[in-house]
């Protein structure tokens, strides 16, 4: 590695400045390729234009070429050539510009990458990040979250942060985790005024698997990730407000594995339990987590498990149908509210 | 369903009828062309009205950047410029029809005068960038996804390569039904890349289908680096059996004779052709003019007041769309399946899961 | 077409011999091309060798090579074109030589595909068909069960049928349907002949989104569709002799969209909820039943909503790994009894 | 890890040491040739072990022919016949080693010379098909499921393609490391309309990667005809700037001379290089011991000694592979995630989910 200097924007954290969710991904994966020659990247338009996103500017320049790759438009080609990179000793990191793009790459994700170790190919370092989420008004191809593309795939790890200390900390775990991390940024909160927050100047990860309880509270559990994370706080303070009514938070943070014993001691706390995704209805992991509660904690349900998610609908390009067709803060309200005056 | 101004066209016109022509009428008359100068080696005709939906384009792109830079516009194509003679000269070459008996016609971006050609006015084009509610697209967005069969046009999905697979098997489709229609897919050369590509174009050109692929290809070899070590795309042709036209992206009348050429050809039942679009530094809409101007097809002051009217056009479609509403939310939200009705669930509680004991 | 003579091993069911699933389901193929012309079939190999399990054997001799087509192995590529031939009219139908080979289409089918009624391009009358599932010793590309790829997606349905009628039924529906439709076929029911039936001699559909009661019972609901109806049924007529409990067990038949009605209305009456299902653990379709149960019929709720399925791993080779990565009868009688005596 | 008899071996190997080779000392001498005939025009050594694992390919394959009649391999390929060149060629060609440091195969089906080559004996070969445990592979399963890092094999997942990206992939990722490494992919025809066949090339293509492709082509057109309008494969390279050789798949000589200079090519950082072998009717096998005999290389009696040899060690192996039991469940289905304890679920009650009011 080169002693070159630290690109100045990504010196905010060493400066004791605030920075985003974005910024702190583009400092993840600065640190971690600093720390660690084999780690590099593979993506569209990464290199000469940093990223769609702006993620990885500067990484070329300081890096060098063999290491912010430049790919052509193949999701499927330049990610199964990082699950091969990952066999040769190496830990790539993909970028799909948007994560909706990832359709291409579903064949050698799943039957490849994640049957490497179970078909004795050995461990698969590789994590496959990029832009996720609705709300921006990007229509059906630019909006999409793909965590239950993936989520029934065994081997495969999945991470959804929704703070800029968590987006950090856990996508550097990510790169130093020996299994395949599938790794989902919100477009959203990428650049979030009110996500700004100072990290520690110091190299800290955040463990896979390991949710984070948002707030206290007993009068219902609301289990959510990303995005919702912060509408449900928003509805959550609201009812704290109105109805005197405390709500308890659980931000999953990892979605596969999922932290099983942070969401049943929470329910077996309040009897109560609210999901939340932004990620359509059917088939939304809603089901997983109101069946693993049931298995584990039937008898403490006071009241039916609901959930409010996005419609079964492909995401509206209009911003006046997008913003009916995702969850809003009223509509986990409405729901709470009937939970917590079951 | 075509916009109201198309009226009843001809079946398999040629080109569309003049009633759905973006500017009829308006614009300097051919049948008086400047007389010193020799004959033009084209036709006078089409290369106005080539010119037309040039400046057509160019103009509507120019105000989608403006759209965009206001945050109006979210995912406007945010692509090279001088791109205009690939899709415009595409859409022109091939037979248009009003009645879903022509050919079909998948571009990319950059294309309002193409899309234009295909019954899509200059009004409605900006509604469906603004998402101002109109025509059949459920989600109302965008030029992205302005399909319409009657006159033939499949604007594409988002995912790059696909529409090689889907406009591949409407034309082994057609052809199964006997109707001597092509389909044609303007692509950009990153799409060549994908799998989606590969495979589409791997079963039509087994299938011999009536398929024209158009191929917009930069000059710049840098550009094209990441993508592929070939400066020319046309030599991926000889690898699935396509026949291969070339035209110089600067020209757009060499864009339409090489998708002739390449459209009938599959028409005639010789299979996939492949029309390698490149692209320099010339602007095609300058070039065009000159071309025009000396060929003495119609004088500079006819040329100025064409263009004045294609501006003053595109601003007043644009002032329209902008205070056109955006689509009322349940009733846009249908048409998920055939048979749905009106479902729209963020919340549910079953009716009578409310405590009974 | 033709006026020749039907192939002589399809015409069983004219003859009011019993048939096979698989037979069902050439049949059903059959009648629907004789029926209506634009009905057409793509696949690999489906033409001069008949299919890889002979489903469509004759086919080619029958309706000549435009309708029956041999396509290059390009699942992307083939069933992209099908939903182009569906924009010109015609009905294709795809055979997927093993479904696990789907994987190469996720991006047309749910990008493209699923969605092309909302983008406005109309209707999509497409049906996906082919062999699925485990229990052959086919490893982990020859077993794959293939919903949950595509459950989440709004758009599609997804048949899977557990009998010779109901796959015949369903299957001819399904090519009348005008939304696309996955639909699958159990390898290990295809030639079983426990299921052989004789069929009603008529031009018969079963609906699509119709539950059937396979057999009543008082003491629990078992929710379950496809191979894992049979040992379903096995384990309830264990638990009848053996215990003299009585258990209802509804096949779903169509997976998405899913038939609430059906699933509420049992649990309503016995108050217990065991769902099997073949394919692997988390992410399972389990959730969503037990969601939308917990939405709908919480009250009338006595025990945990369980389930029984694969475990969570890629389908192993090994016979003695694969039966004990299957859910097996013997787990379905003891989650069953658990949940009877709870 | 390699199986035992594997013992010490030397890096980079041109090729396995003799304790690896699949019969080591059995066999004719090849330092007493018959001495009547002119020089042969090829290695003699070279051609008898060449010639050993094409028999021993050809025994094998009969033997797992017979084990799928009798319902004991339910995924045994059923393949073209004569097809053993390609792959034993391919894997013969290259730079072995047992450390981890040679050159990496990754042939499909009717390859058990070549896994011979990189370390799976062939009872272990059998056990493999048979799911008798052995080896790396979690699951225990198949040919197909064989991957051992440090002789360099690793044997496909079955969806055609995929290889071409994991490969190429590896290519690029030794390279990065300063390894003068080449991976190697032999695929059947058919893998060439997949999509993962065409964006794993397009990418290592544009890298230069040290990718190998070799392309196995049937030469039968009419069975070619569903998969693409060509008669040769080799056509497809220009399309992505590959190098190109070919080679008569009758003669493992010439496909050994032909991926060795395709490798060391791909080796001296020229990029991708394809590899078509072209088969007809001619039996590899039956050539080249013509051509030994032909060339006094070997006696009659030696060459049926050998034949000999190899089927008597095949059965063995067989008998042997047979008599050894399953895998024990739970045991093996560990290895799904990294840290991953052995837990296999198919029923689960939460510890305290029992009615407790
Ligand atoms: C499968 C897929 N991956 C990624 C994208 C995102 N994307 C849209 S345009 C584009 C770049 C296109 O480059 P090129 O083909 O050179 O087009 P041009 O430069 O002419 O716009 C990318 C990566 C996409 N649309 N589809
Ligand atoms: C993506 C994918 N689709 C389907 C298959 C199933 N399949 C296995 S072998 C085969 C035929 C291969 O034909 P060809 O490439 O000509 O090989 P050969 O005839 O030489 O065996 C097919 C369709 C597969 N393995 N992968
Ligand atoms: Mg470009
Ligand atoms: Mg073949």
């Amino acid at each position: 590695m080169t002693e070159q200097a630290v690109p100045e924007h990504l010196t905010k954290t060493r400066n004791g400045e605030p920075v985003t969710l974005l910024e702190a991904v583009s400092e993840a994966l600065f640190e971690e390729m600093t720390r660690d020659e084999s780690v590099f990247l593979l993506g569209e338009d990464i290199g000469v234009y940093g990223g769609a996103f702006k993620v990885t500017r500067g990484f070329l320049e300081h890096f060098g070429a063999a290491r912010v790759i430049d790919t052509p438009i193949a999701e499927g080609g330049f990610t199964g050539a990082a699950a091969g990179a990952a066999h040769a000793g190496l830990r790539p990191v993909v970028e799909i510009q948007f994560m909706d793009f990832i359709s291409p790459a579903y064949d050698v994700i799943t039957n490849y990458i994640a049957t490497s170790l179970y078909r004795g190919a050995g461990p698969m370092p590789l994590v496959i990040r990029g832009p996720v989420g609705g709300g921006n008004r990007g229509g059906p191809f630019h909006s999409q979250n793909v965590e239950m593309a993936f989520f029934h795939t065994p081997g495969l790890k999945i991470v959804y942060p929704s703070t800029a200390y968590d987006a950090k900390g856990l996508l550097k775990a990510a790169i130093r985790d020996d299994n395949p991390v599938l790794f989902e940024e919100h477009k959203g909160l990428y650049r979030a005024p009110a996500l700004r927050e100072v990290l520690p100047d110091e190299d800290y990860i955040v463990p896979l698997g390991v949710a984070r309880t948002v707030r206290e509270g007993d009068a219902l559990t609301i289990v959510t990730y990303g995005a919702m994370v912060h509408k449900s706080v928003e509805a959550a303070e609201r009812m704290e407000k109105e109805d005197g009514v405390s709500v308890e938070i659980i931000d999953l943070r990892t979605l596969l594995p999922m932290d099983d014993d942070a969401i049943v001691e929470s329910v077996k706390k309040t009897g109560r339990l609210l999901i939340v995704h932004e990620d359509t209805r059917t088939g939304g992991i809603a089901g997983e987590i109101a069946m693993r509660v049931s298995e584990s904690a039937f008898e403490w349900l006071d009241a039916p498990m609901l959930r409010v998610t996005a419609i079964d609908a492909p995401v509206p390009y209009s911003g006046s149908l997008e913003d009916y067709f995702l969850p809003q803060t009223d509509d986990i309200v409405e729901a709470a509210r009937y939970l917590a005056g079951y | 369903s075509l916009p109201p101004e198309a009226g009843d066209a001809p079946r398999h016109a040629a080109g569309l009828p003049k009633s759905v022509l973006p500017f009829a009428g308006s614009g300097p008359s051919p049948e008086q062309p400047a007389t010193p100068h020799p004959a033009p080696d084209f036709d006078a005709d089409e290369a106005l009205e080539l010119y037309r939906l040039l400046r057509l384009t160019r103009a509507a792109e120019s105000r989608l950047a403006v759209l965009a830079d206001e945050g109006l516009v979210r995912m406007a194509p945010r692509r090279a410029p001088l791109r205009e003679a690939g899709p415009v000269g595409s859409a022109f070459a091939i037979r248009r029809a009003t009645d879903g008996t022509g050919d079909v016609f998948a571009p990319t971006f950059r294309a309002a005068g193409a899309l234009h050609l295909f019954g899509v006015g200059i009004e409605d084009f900006f509604r469906d960038h603004l998402a101002h509610r109109v025509g059949p697209a459920r989600e109302s967005g965008s030029e992205l996804h302005r399909i319409d069969w009657q006159t033939g046009l499949l604007a594409p999905v988002v995912p790059m390569g696909l529409l090689v697979e889907v406009v591949g098997g409407w034309a082994l489709g057609v052809r199964m039904r006997g109707e001597e229609r092509v389909g044609v897919v303007c692509d950009s050369a990153g799409a060549t890349s994908t799998g989606a590509w590969h495979e589409g174009l791997v079963f039509a050109a087994a299938r011999k289908s009536p398929l024209v692929l158009v191929v917009e290809a930069p000059s710049s070899v840098e550009r094209t680096d990441k993508q592929t070590r070939l400066t020319s795309f046309s030599e991926k042709a000889p690898g699935y059996g396509l026949g291969t036209e070339e035209a110089d992206g600067g020209d757009v009348l060499a864009v339409v004779a090489a998708v002739r050429r390449a459209s009938e050809r599959a028409r005639a039942g010789e299979g996939v052709q492949m029309v390698e679009v490149r692209y320099g530094d010339d602007d095609p809409v300058e070039r065009l003019r000159t071309r025009i101007l000396d060929a003495a097809a119609a004088t500079e002051s006819e040329v100025d007041a064409l263009e004045a009217d294609v501006v003053s056009r595109c601003a007043e479609g644009l002032a329209r769309a902008r205070s056109a509403g955006p689509p009322e939310a349940p009733e846009t939200l249908e048409g998920v399946y055939v048979e749905s009705e009106r479902v729209a669930r963020r919340i549910w509680v079953g009716p009578r899961s409310q405590k009974v004991v």
